[in-house]
């Protein structure tokens, strides 16, 4: 138990930071994979911590039901990114500086992730995911190729206007709150302009959410706009595909959920939920059309996970506790595994040295461990069951049908056909027969890194899917109380 | 007392049956022959034949089967269980309660389907090509049928053979055009299902037109005579429900004594003998069709079922 | 339902309480003067064709921002507004323009802007943005300070024109300068908010990003237009033609 | 009772994963399906007793579940009804795996998932668990089917087959949702206090007849399932066909008559009867034309499983219209029906296996003669075939008795529409019977009679001590199913009192199954004595008559010329072929169901090459379903695709479009 001047959460922002720049230093391979992995270990042991945490703001931080989750999560994907990475990352081929720069980059990403995440101020909360959007511009960067480069700079130039209209938006919240707050600072806390949101002036709140629902949205990659996601995530480094999709989605999903919070919080406003349905609706449409046409099989994740962030867009745009809980879980199960997708994708596409989906076949036959983790996990993402996003999916489903049953219909047609085309490329890469392995096949340790982090995604995703200790469960049941 | 009676009843009709059989087709030979101009062999030639067959030692192929060997008797324990089972001269025989139409067209399918197999056993050309044929035949019967057993439940608000004959004896259901349409369905089906003209024709044995013959192409002996002699069980197992069903006057009724057994027997024979001579006009008046006109042929029965099960739904108002 | 008026309650320092500021008292017209200044150059912006002329528009616009920041810091009495200013000359006004000089001579982009939408077009589109900005402003009840509301309507303004000064231009450059008049917008409207804080954190990290955007051009020497780095540098290497 | 059920589900769990280590030891397959046939024979005794002794009242909550809420386990009559199905036909399935020898390491552990995924199914007490085990039962079972995935039509047959399975969850869940909207609850017991009607209802019929009907292969969703059952290995072909199907049926007979409580409309019977009826028709019609043997008898599970529809349609029906007797009637058909057909089409599949094992190959045309070589499979097939066919006094014909009375009986909803399409369906449900003893008189003498049709052929022998037995169980069972059929319908009475709520007799007394108002009746044992009597004397008079020894000579037929030497085994031309076999009901109605198509080549005089006959026929769905969905989706994914081609700037002006399009939206909104 903390005592309360204890600032967990700034050294749980910190930690990483530092790492960082030790990370910078380090120019060879196997320490600099070491101390990655040694931080982010750190870093999840001290957000483990955050569940004995009080609740409430401290400072310009808060710690509460909705992002210890989800800090903690991210944590852990972090620390088996890190552990992948150091079986993958023989394969990228850096020299020194860009090792550098990749593991500092991962680190500092990680922090600002955290930051994002745990700010109590909404312009904290901004500018961690300012550096957020920098560390992953530089990490998708890194490998230098002018595909990568391209992506690099879609996703910057996108995500930068985006964060700019979401500056826009917290200045708006503050405007909104300013007559009713006598010291300044506090008119950007989340808490306190959750608390007096009521006798806000509602046409500020409505700009407001506009403005961060647009610039937010695009760091969360919901359809119009997407357009930086699938080649940021299949242009970077293996490893950063399961962080970008896993992580980054989810923190700014999870501002946008702040944002709603507030603005919900004022009767007289435009309800904000239709808005998220609509954007999360057309996100799962779309993503379920363009998953038929893809090649690339990560971009083809990629655009799982722009369906499966508008699915969780629906459930909180319905709102309450059930559909929150759906959509709560729908994050957490999604990022548990879409990353052990991208483990195993991973591994695979360095061993057949290409990411085509026409590349990477019959893995069950040559490489059965691999085939058929990544057969489950993909299955896992298809929202097949015994898996977390199976129960999440039943939830918002029914809870979607009882509520408004008209929405069920796009609803159930959109992941009724993302999930055809996922069975489809889940056999592709598995089934038939082996298409053959690149000559410079990674080490068989690698395997190992790859196996190991899959696998413990995907019993931590069974876990929460069906027996979630019972603590837990309260904790998202009280979660999905904040979004109102 | 009563069971002994109906015991009694059974035992004589199955007996009058197995008489009837060869008889029945006989006569019906006889008949056309008559009618064709010619004298034609006596109507105990059947009878005859079947005790040559039976002194001669069958021929089996090499490869012949078991099956070569145990459907014949399959088969006719099949149709002599079916037939036990249609009232003749006297109802509430001691198997009346098993006499279920539904179990009847059962009964029918073993028989048929024992014949389809030995036809098949050797693997020729012309056994595969009968049996094909007989099997797919039956796909159009078999709805007639169930749909004139519709009718009949209807009526008589059951399935019991020997309810609905009581039923449409007594029942005061008078003439009915359904029942004329459905009379005319059972007709239909009852031709195609002993291979008579204008279906099949028993006499022939040009393979090509053959459907029942063909099936029977490796059969010998004794074999050949239970076949033959199931065939004609076959007939006057037909001719017997068409009586029983449509025309049950005179019959017996339950629990009666002799006598009324003896004027029921004298009825039987007599609408026996009509409807043999009807046969043989019938027979003697249309040509063969070819084979694959046979299913409009029952088609059009099963359309004329149809109607008179319609007609019932409308005519008695059950709507 | 109206505010209560809590938080127009004069603070002690400030010379005029910051709550019932209306047309005719000096800081507001000021202010206001200011930020039409800035919308105007917005629209100078979209309607120059010269590249030259359009970074010229760019660092008075920045020019100006540092005098509204400048100026609120006066009106606000928060001493750290200055500092803001003070980094939105130097940066905007100043080293940015000339960067993006350099950036011109380096690409010899030495001609007129290629306009996806045309000048005129452009205009009136600026022009309908302007009146949607006042519009979502105006129900915003006047409760909260008629200052920061027509801040608003301006700081909107110069943002959706920036953006829009985004789309319609393919030149790199251009487009860069599109960027940066947003983020003007952006800090216009941060120090038109009494008392906002971290403006000036928040103002240096919106200046980070876009020194990095004009890096992004210099070191990946982005000549003509996103649209050739998109479609030219990326088809071969992406697979994924139907 | 219910713990008994947990802990048998648990042990197929813990065999499944005890089965990946397993997979590479060379007895791992006969550890685990050995433990599978324990825990299936548990399961069956655990039901029985159940159905027996009464089922436990109890509702018992699992230590585990969804965040939400613990999952529930329950078993009341219906479950244990199917339960049992299920563990008889497993018990089956696994004594022939341990028999037939090690399969693949990969295909080991789903096998006893698949059975864990359909057992939970059964036994689940709310909709998350019974859906969850449905998934999981789809799952595993591609899993099995995908197992060859070396061959490309396996791939596409497994991808099919799990989309058909997304297909029917879609389906499912909204219905769930549906009911619990208004109930607030996802237990059974909530979902029941608080019935649907109105537009609700109608909508989770619908939605309960798709996602059902997609998994129970029910026209016209049935593509999957010729496709999906042959892959498979034979074991497992018979617990889909046998087992899993069934287990659809009792989701849609768990949703529709008890979850929807007894106060349907009477119309709710007339879609699965008219799904029924199609469903038996084209499945019975296409078992004729199909020449190999396990998709041969995937095609007859559609038409079996049509029945089984037909008759949950016709309880529907009449209870809706307080016709309880007859509700009882066709309640009891269906589920006897369904008991049978599931142990007979096991012992089929299995025989298919032992054939596939002992002469190497599924195809009709390369088969023949096994009856001399393989005697005790061809006993145990006669018996599955006489049963498929429906003949008395065998399994398949009391189901179908039932059936038909029940359709006989249709004319008593008083609704002069309701009767035309009982009477059209009665016609249809006979003319399938009929095609369905054409369809098996054709499996049988293909392979089991005749002559050798290819080498291979001709070295066939029989199969391993285990796989006969795996035959000759569920051969018996099928021979005693039919003989008390009556003691089974007795045994369902709980089941029919819950399915139909009418507090009525079940329809059968100890020795004979009887109608409504017991105006007729069926007793199968009788038959069979009285058939036996008959035989007997038969034999004896005949015998004494001609007692002549049957000698053996050259087959005739017409005039037959002696095989060349190099076929010892005949010329197989010279016997009827598959294809020869189906043209007189290609003819008849193929032409005008399944698009079948004859052309004969017939090259000119003085021409060396052969005539060529070639016979074709195409599945109405697939034309008529299939193929415009596809179509439809390429469509849409090729518009979807012009986005993608954007350039930054364009996606720019995406975003920008968006934020000015909700910014108008919002001043409209707020000027409102």
């Amino acid at each position: 138990m903390p005592l309360p001047w204890f600032p967990l959460p700034w050294i749980i922002v910190f930690v990483p930071w530092a790492g960082a720049l030790a990370l910078l230093a380090l120019p060879r391979e196997k320490p600099a994979a070491l101390v990655n992995i040694a931080i982010s270990a750190v870093g999840l042991v001290l957000a483990l911590g955050l569940f004995g945490h009080p609740e409430g703001e401290q400072g310009w931080t808060r710690v509460d039901a909705l992002n210890t989750p989800l800090v903690v999560l991210a944590f852990l994907i972090g620390l088996t990114t890190a552990i992948f990475s150091a079986g993958a990352v023989a394969q990228e081929g850096f020299d020194a500086l860009r090792l550098r720069a990749y593991h500092g980059a991962f680190q500092l990403f990680m922090g600002a992730q955290a930051l994002a995440l745990l700010a109590d101020n909404m312009g904290v909360m901004w500018v961690a995911i300012e550096i957020a959007t920098l560390a992953s511009v530089l990490m998708v960067a890194v490998h230098g190729t002018p595909a990568a480069i391209e992506a690099a700079w879609k996703l910057f130039i996108l995500c930068g206007v985006g964060i700019a209209l979401a500056l826009l938006g917290t200045i708006f919240l503050y405007l909104a709150a300013q007559p009713l707050v006598r010291h300044g600072d506090g008119g950007l806390s989340w808490a306190v302009l959750h608390r007096v949101a009521a006798q806000c002036d509602p046409g500020v709140l409505n700009l407001a959410f506009i403005f961060l629902l647009v610039g937010y949205g695009t760091k969360a990659g919901l359809v119009p706009l997407h357009a930086w996601l699938p080649d940021a995530e299949a242009e970077g480094p293996i490893a950063i595909s399961a962080v970008l999709s896993g992580l980054l989605l989810n923190a700014a999903l999870h501002a946008v959920l702040r944002a709603k919070a507030i603005v919900g919080a004022h009767p007289g406003t435009v309800a904000p939920g239709p808005f998220l349905i609509g954007l999360g609706l057309a996100s799962v449409l779309l993503a379920a059309s363009a998953l038929w046409r893809r090649r690339d099989a990560r971009r083809f994740f990629a655009w799982s996970s722009i369906q499966h962030m508008g699915l969780a867009a629906v459930a909180f745009g319905f709102g309450g506790a059930t559909a929150n809980l759906a959509g709560l879980l729908h994050m957490l199960g999604h990022s548990l595994c879409k990353s052990a997708v991208f483990f195993g994708l991973g591994h695979a596409a360095q061993l057949k040295g290409t990411q085509k989906i026409a590349g990477i076949g019959g893995l069950v036959a040559s490489h059965p461990g691999l085939g058929w983790g990544l057969a489950i996990a993909v299955a896992a993402v298809a929202g097949l069951p015994p898996f977390a996003l199976f129960a999440s999916e039943f939830l918002l489903l029914t809870e979607v049908v009882a509520r408004a049953w008209w929405w069920s219909l796009p609803l159930g047609l959109g992941v009724m056909m993302a999930a055809a085309a996922k069975v489809q490329t889940l056999q592709l890469m598995c089934f038939g027969e082996p298409t053959p392995d690149a000559p410079d096949a990674p080490a068989r340790w690698a395997e190992a890194t790859t196996l190991g982090p899959l696998w413990l995604h995907l019993g931590l995703a069974l876990l929460l899917g069906l027996a979630l200790p019972g603590p837990l469960a309260a904790l998202l049941a009280a979660a999905a109380r904040i979004p109102g | 007392m009563a069971l002994l009676s109906a015991l009694a009843a059974q035992l004589l009709h199955i007996t009058l049956m197995l008489l009837a059989a060869p008889l029945v087709v006989g006569v019906t030979r006889w008949l056309k022959a008559r009618l064709m101009g010619r004298r034609g062999a006596s109507p105990l030639q059947p009878l005859r034949d079947w005790a040559k067959l039976l002194r001669k030692r069958p021929v089996l192929a090499e490869n012949a089967s078991v099956i070569s060997e145990a459907a014949p008797y399959a088969g006719f324990a099949a149709c002599l269980l079916a037939i036990a089972l249609v009232p003749s001269f006297a109802q509430g025989m001691a198997l009346a309660p098993l006499g279920d139409l539904v179990l009847l067209a059962g009964l029918l399918t073993v028989a048929r389907v024992a014949l389809a197999l030995a036809g098949m056993d050797v693997g020729t050309a012309f056994g595969g090509l009968g049996a094909a044929r007989e099997m797919s035949f039956a796909a159009f019967a078999e709805p007639a049928l169930l749909l004139c057993v519709l009718t009949f439940a209807i009526l008589a608000g059951t399935t019991n053979l020997d309810a609905v004959a009581v039923a449409m004896r007594d029942g005061g259901l008078g003439l009915r055009v359904s029942l004329a349409l459905a009379a005319v369905a059972m007709l239909a089906v009852a031709v195609a299902e002993n291979a008579r003209i204008p279906v099949d024709n028993p006499a022939t044995h040009l393979e090509l037109t053959m459907v029942h013959e063909a099936m029977l192409l490796e059969s010998s002996g004794r074999h050949l005579a239970l076949w033959e002699a199931q065939s004609a069980l076959r007939l006057t197992l037909w001719l017997a429900l068409l009586l029983a069903v449509f025309l049950p006057f005179g019959t017996a009724p339950a629990g009666s004594g002799p006598l009324a057994w003896v004027a029921g027997l004298l009825a039987w024979l007599l609408k026996m003998g009509a409807l043999c001579l009807a046969l043989a006009v019938f027979e003697s008046a249309v040509a063969k069709m070819r084979v694959f006109r046979v299913p409009e042929f029952l088609g059009a029965a099963l359309l004329l079922a149809l109607l008179a099960v319609a007609l019932l739904f409308v005519s008695t108002g059950l709507a | 339902m109206r505010p209560r008026h809590a938080g127009g309650v004069p603070s002690a320092r400030c010379a005029w309480g910051h709550g019932e500021l209306t047309f005719g008292q000096l800081p507001y017209d000021v202010a206001h003067l200011l930020g039409g200044g800035m919308l105007l150059l917005s629209f100078m912006l979209l309607y120059q064709r010269r590249i030259a002329a359009v970074i010229n528009a760019l660092a008075m616009q920045g020019a100006i921002l540092a005098a509204a920041a400048a100026w609120q810091g006066f009106v606000q009495a928060a001493p750290q507004l200055y500092l803001t200013a003070l980094i939105a000359l130097a940066a905007k006004a100043v080293l940015i323009p000339l960067a993006l000089r350099l950036a011109i001579r380096r690409l010899d982009l030495h001609r007129a802007a290629e306009t996806a939408l045309g000048i005129g077009p452009s205009l009136m589109a600026g022009v309908a943005l302007v009146a949607l900005a006042i519009l979502v402003v105006l129900p915003i009840t006047a409760g909260a300070h008629a200052i920061a509301r027509e801040d608003m309507a301006l700081a909107l303004s110069v943002v959706l024109l920036g953006m829009l000064m985004m789309i319609t231009r393919r030149n790199a450059i251009l487009q860069v300068v599109g960027l940066m008049s947003m983020e003007n917008g952006l800090i216009l409207a941060a120090v038109g908010v009494t008392g906002m804080p971290l403006v000036v954190e928040l103002s240096t990290a919106a200046l980070v990003m876009v020194l990095l955007v004009v890096a992004g051009v210099f070191v990946f020497q982005i000549r003509e237009r996103f649209d050739t780095v998109d479609i030219g540098l990326v088809e071969p290497h992406r697979g994924e033609q139907p | 009772m219910l713990t008994a059920l947990a802990l048998g589900i648990t042990v197929l769990v813990m065999l499944a994963i005890a089965a990946v280590p397993l997979g590479r030891h060379s007895h791992g397959g006969a550890i685990i399906h050995g433990g599978c046939l324990l825990a299936t024979l548990f399961l069956a005794g655990l039901a029985l007793a159940a159905l027996l002794a009464g089922p436990p009242e109890t509702v018992m909550a699992l230590p585990f579940g969804p965040p939400w809420g613990p999952a529930l386990l329950a078993l009341d009559g219906l479950s244990a009804w199917f339960l049992l199905l299920l563990g008889l036909i497993g018990a089956a399935a696994s004594l022939y795996a341990i028999g037939a020898g090690p399969g693949p390491a990969r295909a080991l552990p789903p096998y006893p998932l698949f059975l864990a995924g359909m057992a939970l199914t059964l036994a689940a007490a709310d909709a998350f668990l019974l859906l969850l085990g449905f998934e999981l039962m789809s799952l595993a079972s591609w899993a099995l089917v995908a197992q060859d995935h070396r061959e490309a039509e396996n791939r596409a047959a497994a991808r099919l087959y799990l989309i058909f399975a997304l297909l029917a969850g879609a389906c499912l869940v909204p219905a769930f949702g549906l009911l619990a909207g208004q109930a607030g609850g996802l237990d059974f017991a909530t979902l029941r206090a608080a019935p649907p009607d109105g537009w609700l209802a109608g909508a989770v019929l619908a939605l309960g007849l798709v996602g059902a009907g997609a998994k129970a292969g029910l026209v016209p969703l049935h593509a999957w399932l010729p496709l999906a059952h042959p892959a498979a290995p034979s074991h497992v072909s018979a617990l889909m066909s046998g087992a899993m199907t069934k287990i659809a049926l009792y989701v849609l007979a768990r949703l529709l008559l008890d979850l929807c409580g007894p106060a349907q409309p009477s119309w709710w019977g007339v879609p699965l009867l008219a799904v029924g009826a199609a469903s038996a028709l084209l499945g019975a019609l296409r078992a004729n034309m199909e020449d190999d043997i396990k998709t041969l008898l995937a095609c007859s599970t559609i038409e079996n499983l049509g029945f089984i529809t037909m008759a949950l349609g016709l309880a529907l029906a009449f209870r809706g219209a307080d016709l309880g007797p007859l509700a009882v009637l066709a309640a009891a058909a269906a589920l006897l029906h369904a008991l049978n057909h599931g142990v007979f089409k096991t012992l089929l599949f299995l025989a298919a296996g032992a054939i596939t094992h002992g002469a190497g190959s599924r195809r009709l045309d390369r088969l023949g003669g096994l009856i001399h070589v393989m005697p005790v499979t061809a006993l145990a097939a006669l018996v599955g075939v006489a049963a498929a066919a429906s003949l008395p006094p065998l399994s398949g014909f009391a189901g179908e008795w039932l059936l038909l009375q029940a359709l006989l009986a249709g004319w008593k909803v008083a609704d002069i529409a309701f009767q035309v399409v009982a009477a059209a369906a009665t016609a249809l449900a006979a003319m399938a019977a009929a095609l369905a003893a054409a369809a098996m008189v054709r499996l049988y003498g293909l392979v089991f009679l005749g002559r050798p049709r290819s080498p291979r052929g001709a070295g066939a022998r029989e199969v391993t001590a285990i796989e006969r037995w795996s035959l000759l169980l569920p051969a018996g069972l099928t021979v005693l199913f039919g003989l008390f059929p009556g003691l089974l319908v007795q045994l369902a009475a709980p089941v029919l009192q819950l399915l139909t709520s009418a507090a009525v007799r079940p329809p059968a007394s100890v020795l004979a199954l009887t109608t409504a108002e017991g105006a007729s009746a069926y007793y199968p044992l009788a038959v069979a004595l009285l058939l036996g009597l008959a035989l007997a004397a038969l034999v004896l008079l005949v015998r004494r008559r001609s007692p002549g020894a049957t000698q053996r000579g050259p087959v005739w037929n017409c005039g037959f010329i002696d095989p060349p030497a190099h076929l010892p085994f005949g010329d197989p031309l010279t016997q009827p072929t598959a294809g020869g076999i189906a043209q007189p009901l290609r003819r008849m109605l193929g032409g005008a169901l399944l698009a079948a198509r004859e052309q004969v080549e017939m090259p000119s005089p003085g021409d060396p090459r052969p005539a060529r006959y070639e016979a074709s026929f195409r599945d109405p769905s697939e034309p008529l379903l299939l193929a415009p969905l596809a179509r439809l989706r390429d469509d849409i994914t090729t518009q979807a695709e012009r986005l993608r081609a954007f350039t930054i700037r364009r996606n720019l002006s995406l975003g920008f479009g968006l934020l000015v399009g909700l910014l108008v939206l919002l001043a409209w909104l707020e000027a409102r």
